[in-house]
């Protein structure tokens, strides 16, 4: 699998790290226990083209949200996460 | 009809072609009392405990393609019960003593082989927690030794103890694991339940489920017709979050690819299983001669069942480091499987909120070595209601009070399981 | 030389006759040439006999020239170097081969375990799962055992691979598999565009089918098209070719697998080469001219020595020179089989007969019939007589019914091709079936491949010409670069008739997969118990599972299936097509990484001088860290670390303890950051102060600790535990990016920046006035407890101090940049010479630690709580961070939770174990009584004894109480008294001192 | 009272020696180590990537770089770090943290990084052969062209790659800043994958 960072270019799988769908929003502070065990524990778990949080660790270290196909492993877009900063290479 | 050497040699006689059919190949009837979705391992297990320990024999095992197509037919083999956790370790015991004796059961010689398995340590650390583990079993009355590197070399000599950038301390061995020829699991039970009047439909996709006024499922919408049922079993792994959400059931689940690789054949050379402690290697040999092996998921979520190669690199690179031998023995064949990741590592055995709707999911890479004992509890729970003592911890709601069972301590990060 | 090389053509082929070389099969030399491949070398040497089956062992020769060969399997090598099952049909000669046969005993020729063939009535598809089950424990001790002994083809080598492999990435706009006529126009078609091209060969001579079958390219012979297009890329600075490489994968991105071997065709590799290199290749397209394989017609002994595919016969009578057999017959169904006749005799060699299953035959091959002098029978090959010598008679049922026999030394076979549908299937795609072929073709192909020539049906030299040209251009033009220059090479288009014939029914034994001895009736037994899906058949007959992968045998195979089932073939299906496309060494992938480098070394700023001073080193994740320093005289490494912690207990001493992970906070919002990431609160921290933090993971469980200082208003620098340095970072980052962009916030790891060093004892500020400026106030209310910040050292450079202690004792963290390590450990040494300063390490660090009860990487096993760690009153209640909610679970505040206590053992001078588990004492342990575990151990120097931390349920309500630790791995049990955790002046008045 | 001295080492110091490595004959790699040099890692504030830009540009008197590319000012080099990011690499002390902190005290925050990172730089006709059994970045002139820069990883370790400007005689110069604690084990793995081409060993005091 190859990931085009919005920062670096394309690059190659082992410089990334998963975290998993980006969907899920961390409920606001005073949200009750039911509301964060839904945003901790509970997935859709797409078959399909899913949103995910993928951390580019082994390059820039910026967090992406890539929208992903889980049955064909196409990647449609990688959008930087929203605090990874402003400048963009590849749009 | 029963399988024996005297069988074998009178259908000899007339060139193998008195044999019938292993399993009946059935037409769905409009009702049963249980129906189980999914034709693997675990819902032919479950089919043929609820007709041969529950005496329920109106069950049908739904296939949406051939039995055995998911995880039962693309692991690697192996069986063991060295947990550490309550609800793990007495549970895999439980399958382990049904793996013990189920050629017998099922009249199915499914190559059940106890030749061992070691789990090798590096650490000090490591070694703790494998102490700590190996004890656990011990009080389960579950086999286990804790073997120092005099011991390991000793039952093991060709591995890396010269160079290794992780030298291998010694390992804890459960003498009882061991593998079973995964296919022959599935046929075998197949052809067990078959025998007590199971159903065993394939090429029959699911495609909904049937409920009725109060919301209580009452049976399947399937590629082949409207199935009734009693009650309807999930046991899906791999697609349980598919199958759950035809229910509008959201789970603590993802699905993730996990490959595996096999060798060519080559004469004996591994004895046991053994896992590597500094990295991501599992290892058996089959009769056929073949290394199966194996490493961690890939790590996103995946239904492709195939993986890349960061993944296969470093599953190689870890037999390397563990035993040079096997560098010029070469990798004839990789795939991969879907695994259902649970949020903590762990199976999900339960009732769900929906009323008629049972499930049997989230295996991780447990779910091989889980079948006999899965298919036990499972058929428990579908013909008494209430789960057995050894899944009473499975269950779906631990995730919602925190009693959750994460051998690992990863806590809800799928992939690190 | 040893040997004649009886059946070697006088003239002809591609082989360097002035360079002979000598190589022993089964310990017997022969001879063959440079440019020969084992397999042809020993055709060329009449050995017929080259190998024995899997499970019948039953005699086999050589039925391919490729890489699809299922029965020539040879040890190639000995010693170390062993290579067990590697292909005859694809080992490249060299002086000094050595290659044994395999799955045989004693010999070749007079194999024991042929026997098997005696049992082969009851040794079916699947006979296994039948018997072997009584008595029970007879498999793993007798029949397992002998199964086991008997399968498994050759033996690998036993002891470690003396020869290196790397890894190495490359990149290109078209990738190209294969160099046969389609992969050459391609690969011309594309380098004209000036794109940048890899092409890929598994042979190690360019030109695939060209090199047997020749033909006339642009009206030249296709040697001279070859040598021409073979200069034309060479002249291409951007066209790369490899040969000796094999496309074996193709993964998600355009990412593909492709194996070089570099040194295969020498004794050993050159020193500081490697043997073999595996290549990642990132490729924005790719042709896949891959060609395809002939392949077999079932028949009843089609397994004999001397039965060999029709094309692999041309190639070794046109390549290699060296004739399969003096009386050649030929068993077709299509019109390419037929050139092998031509081959034969423009070698000289005899043609017995052709048996053509279809009922029509060109003129022109009736002709040459005639001229010939041999029959053409119209028919099937229903037998053979012949045995480990080879084919002697060939049974044939003519059409009608009647029945002929000819006499003939080896026998031709061609049931037409199969395009090599491998790298497009491996994205779980499907081939279509075309039935003007009889053949699957690819469906599609993973994004960003297609096929092109054989390996897509087109099998004229023409097509495979125009089709290569045309993708090889299409790729380029795809990937970025305009047309080329230059016309599609031009040849004819041969004609390909073909009447599908699979299986000859007859007597005796007909082998669909030869090496794993699967026979037609094997197949109808299959579909009779109901293992009618193809996936079933094979998983039940291990149809196709073999070192061949099936390339000969699985669509004969499900063809037959079909048949029996009454379904047409592309009804029946195929099987999922899996990577590799040939099987690679397990060495291969893992390259570089094995023995020392199978992963990175860590060092510290000081590991250097601590190796001088000799230490003993334990490896930390990637870290070495020093564990201990043994002096001379001590007898064992607890003598060693109990004299370290009363070193610095009653004086004062060092360690580096630069592996935790260390970050600067920076930002406006810094403190507010922390306060989110951390249970405890960091905003109201004071400039200069330091204090201890705990993490939690959103599901409420202690996740990482450490210290963290505030160095400025809008500077943080936090560490971590070494283990957590890295995943703490991410997650961080994952807070900073993900969950609170909108905060002012900077992260930077600067783990490496500094070398830290943990100065404990009561003499540490005897020791630091030493070596810090003198103007700096290190007395207690000048730099008190948890404080924190920058001082001057004598010799001119500035260091960070943090007044916290790990050890229990007065003690400072002291920073210095990394470079200078080394010098701050030497100059701690000489400062503290005067104090008997001493250096430790992580075991006294360890001792410590317990000592003081402070929790570490046991304890923090990700399943504890805050409160189990006895850390619980840390969490805020004012304000919201991760993991608060989820803490609260029911489960994770249960009064019966398993919390960190003390335990030291009844009998003073039991040792402890960790592991050993807490069970009530008197009470038989059980998994309802089972209550917990030791978690770390140390004999405390300073209690004089075992002391140890557990987790016990309710531990903290039951400090006093005896309980009993069990420890049956190692036969131990032993009774303990739950204590305090805090072992040592649990006032902490030393600390603050 | 003793005497202290400070003596830098670089972590590379003992594996490092000047002397040809693998094959014999003239050497297809040079690989020299540059030391003692200061490295500051100057990240905008939040929102401030503009003010961190201009305060650049006023200070350099060329603009950082906002993608990924390395550029020269008159006495330090400017490489991309990251979104938002950049390193300052010169000689001594000309472009120090100390002498950084009050140019971009209103819009970046420093990290001194002079010590956590080794730079090594590999130069000769077979540099790109050993840099591709370490690095899958395309370093394809026309790719990777004289000032690219890639944040990437080498044996599974974050690595800064610049191409620098060509030695003389047009051979391409890659630069490799390497966490300082792995640093000597990427060397010993870069021993070992140039060994094949022949080793021409050294360390200097000057930026390439």
């Amino acid at each position: 699998m190859r990931i085009t960072c919005p920062f670096c270019g394309e690059r190659e799988l082992g410089e990334f790290t998963y975290l998993g769908d980006a969907k899920p929003v961390r409920p606001a502070p005073g949200a009750s226990q039911d509301e964060v065990y839904d945003y901790v524990y509970l997935r859709d778990n797409v078959a399909g083209a899913m949103e995910e949080n993928w951390y580019h660790g082994g390059g820039c270290r910026a967090w992406l949200r890539v929208t992903r196909n889980t049955l064909t492993h196409e990647i449609s877009s990688v959008e930087p996460a929203a605090g990874a900063g402003a400048r963009q290479v590849v749009k | 009809m029963k399988y024996s050497i005297f069988s074998l040699a009178r259908a000899a006689l007339s060139g193998h072609k008195t044999w019938q059919r292993t399993w009946r190949d059935a037409t769905p009837k409009d009702r049963y009392d249980v129906v189980i979705i999914g034709g693997g391992g675990h819902g032919l297990a479950t089919a043929w405990f609820l007709a041969s320990e529950f005496g329920i024999k109106n069950v049908a095992v739904l296939e949406k393609g051939w039995i055995g197509s998911g995880n039962a037919g693309r692991n690697t083999t192996i069986i063991r019960s060295n947990y550490g956790l309550p609800g793990n370790t007495g549970f895999y015991e439980l399958s382990m003593k049904l793996w013990e004796r189920m050629e017998q059961d099922l009249n199915y010689n499914a190559m059940v082989s106890q030749r061992g398995v070691i789990n090798l340590y590096h650490s000090d650390a490591q070694r703790d927690a494998y102490a700590r583990r190996g004890n656990t079993m011990r009080i389960n009355g579950i086999d286990a030794e804790l073997l120092d590197l005099a011991a390991v070399k000793k039952m093991i000599p060709f591995l890396n103890f010269d160079n290794a950038r992780f030298p291998v301390q010694g390992g804890l061995l459960q003498r009882r694991g061991g593998t079973a020829r995964h296919d022959a699991v599935v046929w075998g039970y197949a052809h067990a339940a078959s025998e007590l009047g199971v159903d065993i439909i394939q090429n029959c996709e699911v495609t909904g489920f049937v409920r009725d006024a109060n919301g209580k499922v009452t049976g399947v919408e399937t590629s082949r017709g409207r199935i009734g049922a009693g009650k309807v079993g999930m046991a899906v792994a791999g697609s349980s979050s598919r199958v759950a959400a035809m229910a509008g059931l959201r789970l603590p689940i993802e699905s993730h690819v996990l490959q595996a690789f096999v060798s060519e054949a080559i004469k004996p050379l591994i004895p046991g299983v053994m896992t590597f402690g500094a990295g991501h290697f599992y290892v058996s040999q089959s009769d056929k001669g073949g290394l199966v092996f194996g490493g961690d998921i890939d790590g996103y979520n995946s239904y492709a069942q195939r993986g890349n190669m960061p993944v296969m690199e470093d599953v190689c690179e870890g037999g390397m480091a563990l035993m040079p031998m096997i560098g010029r023995v070469r990798l004839l064949r990789q795939w991969g499987g879907i695994m259902d990741m649970s949020m903590d590592g762990s199976p999900i055995i339960d009732k769900t909120p929906i009323d008629g709707l049972y499930l049997n999911a989230g295996w991780c890479y447990g779910g091989f070595k889980a079948t006999p004992g899965s298919g036990f509890v499972f058929a428990h729970l579908l013909a008494r209601d209430e789960a057995h003592k050894e899944a009473a911890r499975f269950r779906l709601d631990r995730f919602r009070t925190g009693a959750v069972i994460d051998e690992k301590g990863q806590g809800a990060q799928p992939n690190l399981h | 030389m040893t040997s004649s090389q009886s059946n070697r053509l006088d003239t002809g082929g591609l082989i360097d006759r002035s360079q002979p070389l000598n190589f022993r099969f089964d310990g017997k030399t022969f001879s063959g040439f440079q440019g020969d491949t084992l397999a042809s070398a020993l055709v060329a040497n009449g050995v017929k006999l080259v190998g024995r089956s899997f499970k019948y062992h039953r005699p086999r020769g050589i039925l391919t020239a490729g890489s699809e060969e299922p029965n020539a399997l040879v040890e190639l090598r000995t010693g170390a170097r062993r290579e067990p099952n590697t292909k005859a049909t694809t080992a490249e000669l060299y002086e000094g081969l050595d290659a044994a046969s395999q799955n045989r005993w004693p010999s070749l020729a007079f194999d024991v375990m042929s026997v098997n063939q005696l049992f082969a009535p009851i040794f079916v598809a699947g006979f296994y799962y039948k018997t072997f089950m009584w008595p029970a424990k007879f498999w793993e001790a007798i029949y397992e055992p002998a199964i086991r002994r008997a399968a498994g083809l050759g033996r690998a080598a036993g002891v470690a691979d003396p020869d290196h492999y790397d890894k190495a990435w490359a990149h290109c706009d078209v990738l190209i598999a294969g160099s046969g006529p389609s992969g050459l126009a391609a690969a011309v078609a594309a380098g004209r565009t000036g794109a940048r091209v890899i092409l890929c060969e598994e042979d190690f001579a360019l030109g695939g089918r060209l090199l047997s079958d020749g033909g006339t390219i642009d009206g030249m012979p296709a040697a001279d098209w070859l040598s021409r297009t073979q200069a034309e890329l060479a002249a291409m600075p951007d066209v790369r070719i490899m040969t000796r490489t094999t496309l074996f994968g193709v993964y998600d991105g355009g990412t593909y697998g492709a194996v070089e071997r570099i040194n295969d065709h020498l004794p050993s590799p050159p020193e500081h080469q490697v043997r073999q290199r595996l290549w990642r290749i990132v490729a924005k397209r790719c042709v896949v001219a891959a060609g395809a394989l002939e392949r077999p017609i079932v028949f009843a002994g089609n397994d004999t020595p001397g039965v060999m595919m029709a094309s692999a016969m041309r190639t070794y009578i046109a390549r290699y020179a060296a004739a399969p057999a003096r009386r050649v017959a030929l068993f077709t169904n299509n019109e390419d089989g037929w050139r092998t006749v031509g081959a034969a005799l423009g070698a000289g060699l005899q043609v017995a007969a052709v048996i053509d299953a279809r009922a029509e035959i060109s003129a022109e091959h009736r002709s040459l019939a005639s001229k010939g002098g041999f029959p053409v029978l119209h028919g099937s090959v229903s037998g053979i007589d012949g045995g480990k010598n080879g084919v002697r008679k060939i049974s044939v049922s003519l059409t009608g019914g009647a029945r002929a026999e000819v006499e003939a030394d080896g026998l031709a076979v061609s049931g037409g091709w199969n395009p090599a549908v491998g790298l497009t299937s491996y994205h779980r795609g499907r081939p279509k079936w075309r039935d003007d072929i009889a053949a699957f073709v690819p469906d599609g192909a993973p994004p960003g491949m297609v096929a092109a020539g054989a390996a897509n049906g087109a099998f004229g030299l023409g097509a495979c010409l125009r089709e290569g040209f045309a993708a090889g251009a299409a790729a380029a033009r795809d990937a970025g670069h305009g047309s080329g220059s230059g016309a599609t090479p031009v040849a004819d288009d041969e004609a390909f008739s073909l009447a599908p014939l699979w299986h000859v029914a007859g007597k005796g034994k007909a082998f669909v997969d030869q090496q794993h001895d699967v026979t037609a009736s094997d197949i109808e037994l299959a579909q009779r118990e109901g293992f009618e899906s193809v996936e079933h058949l094979k998983r039940y007959t291990t149809l196709g599972m073999a070192t061949d992968q099936g390339k000969t045998s699985n669509v004969a195979g499900l063809a037959i299936m079909a048949a029996v089932n009454g379904k047409s073939i592309p009804e029946t299906g195929t099987t999922i097509y899996r990577p590799p496309y040939v099987p690679v060494a397990i060495g291969a992938f893992a390259g570089h990484h094995r023995d020392e480098n199978f992963h990175a070394t860590r060092l510290t700023p000081s590991h250097h001088w601590a190796a001088e001073q000799g230490a003993i080193f334990v490896d930390t994740g990637l870290w070495k860290r020093a564990q201990w320093y043994p002096r001379t005289g001590e007898k064992d490494w607890l003598e060693s670390v109990t004299r370290e912690v009363k070193a610095v207990r009653g004086g004062v001493g060092f360690c580096d303890v630069s592996t935790l992970g260390k970050i600067d906070v920076h930002g406006a919002d810094a403190g507010a950051f922390l306060d989110r990431v951390y249970i405890n609160t960091f905003s109201n921290l004071a400039v200069g102060k330091a204090r201890y933090g705990l993490m939690l993971r959103e599901d409420g469980i202690v996740y990482d600790d450490g210290t963290t200082s505030r160095l400025a208003e809008d500077h943080y620098f936090l560490t971590t535990t070494t283990a957590k340095a890295g995943l703490v970072m991410q997650h961080l980052e994952f807070c900073r990016q993900v969950l609170f962009p909108e905060l002012d916030v900077q992260l930077t790891s600067v783990s490496d920046q500094w070398a830290q060093f943990s100065i404990a004892g009561p003499r540490t500020r005897d020791l630091l006035k030493e070596i810090v400026d003198p103007s700096e106030d290190l007395s207690n209310e000048g730099f008190p407890f948890m404080g924190a910040r920058e001082v001057a050292l004598r010799g001119g450079i500035r260091a960070r101090l943090f007044r916290i202690s790990f050890s229990g004792e007065m003690a400072f963290e002291i920073s210095v940049p990394a470079r200078y390590g080394e010098a701050m450990a030497r100059n701690l040494m000489i400062a503290g010479k005067p104090f008997g300063v001493t250096p430790y390490g992580t075991e006294a660090l360890g001792v410590m630690r317990i000592e003081k009860g402070h929790v570490a990487g046991p304890e923090l096993s990700g399943t504890t709580t805050a409160a189990d760690l006895g850390l619980g009153k840390m969490m805020s209640t004012k304000k919201d961070f991760i993991g608060r909610v989820m803490a609260g679970r029911e489960a994770l505040v249960a009064a019966d939770r398993q919390v960190v206590v003390g335990i030291k053992p009844i009998d003073k001078a039991r040792r402890l174990r960790s592991g050993a588990h807490i069970i009530p004492k008197g009470e038989t342990p059980g998994p309802d009584n089972d209550q917990g575990y030791v978690t770390s151990v140390c004999f405390s120097p300073t209690s004089d004894q075992w002391i140890g931390l557990a987790l016990v349920e309710r531990g903290r309500e039951r400090i006093g109480e005896i309980v009993h630790a069990h420890d049956p791995l190692r036969g131990e049990d032993y009774d303990v008294e739950i204590c305090n955790p805090v072992f040592y002046d649990p006032d902490g008045g030393r600390q603050r001192g | 009272m003793a005497e202290f001295s400070w003596e830098a080492r670089s972590p590379l110091e003992r594996a490092l020696v000047s002397e040809p490595y693998g094959v014999q004959g003239e050497a297809g790699v040079a690989l020299t180590e540059i030391r003692n040099f200061d490295l500051v890692q100057v990240m905008a504030r939040r929102g401030k990537a503009s003010e961190m830009a201009t305060a650049a540009k006023g200070h350099f008197g060329v603009a950082a770089p906002e993608t990924p590319k390395a550029v020269r000012t008159a006495d330090a080099t400017l490489i991309w770090s990251g979104p938002d990011q950049f390193f300052v690499l010169s000689k001594g002390g000309r472009q120090s943290v100390k002498s950084l902190v009050p140019i971009f005290a209103a819009s970046a925050s420093l990290s001194d990084q002079s010590h956590a990172r080794v730079l090594i730089s590999i130069s000769g006709d077979k540099a790109r052969a050993l840099l591709a059994k370490l690095s899958s970045i395309d370093l394809y002139p026309a790719a990777f062209p004289v000032g690219a820069v890639a944040a990437t990883s080498m044996d599974h370790t974050s690595v800064t790659l610049w191409r620098g400007n060509d030695a003389p005689g047009g051979r391409a110069v890659f630069n490799v800043l390497v966490f300082a604690t792995f640093a000597e084990s990427l060397w010993q793995t870069m021993l070992d994958s140039g060994a094949e081409y022949g080793i021409e060993i050294g360390h200097s005091e000057e930026l390439a």
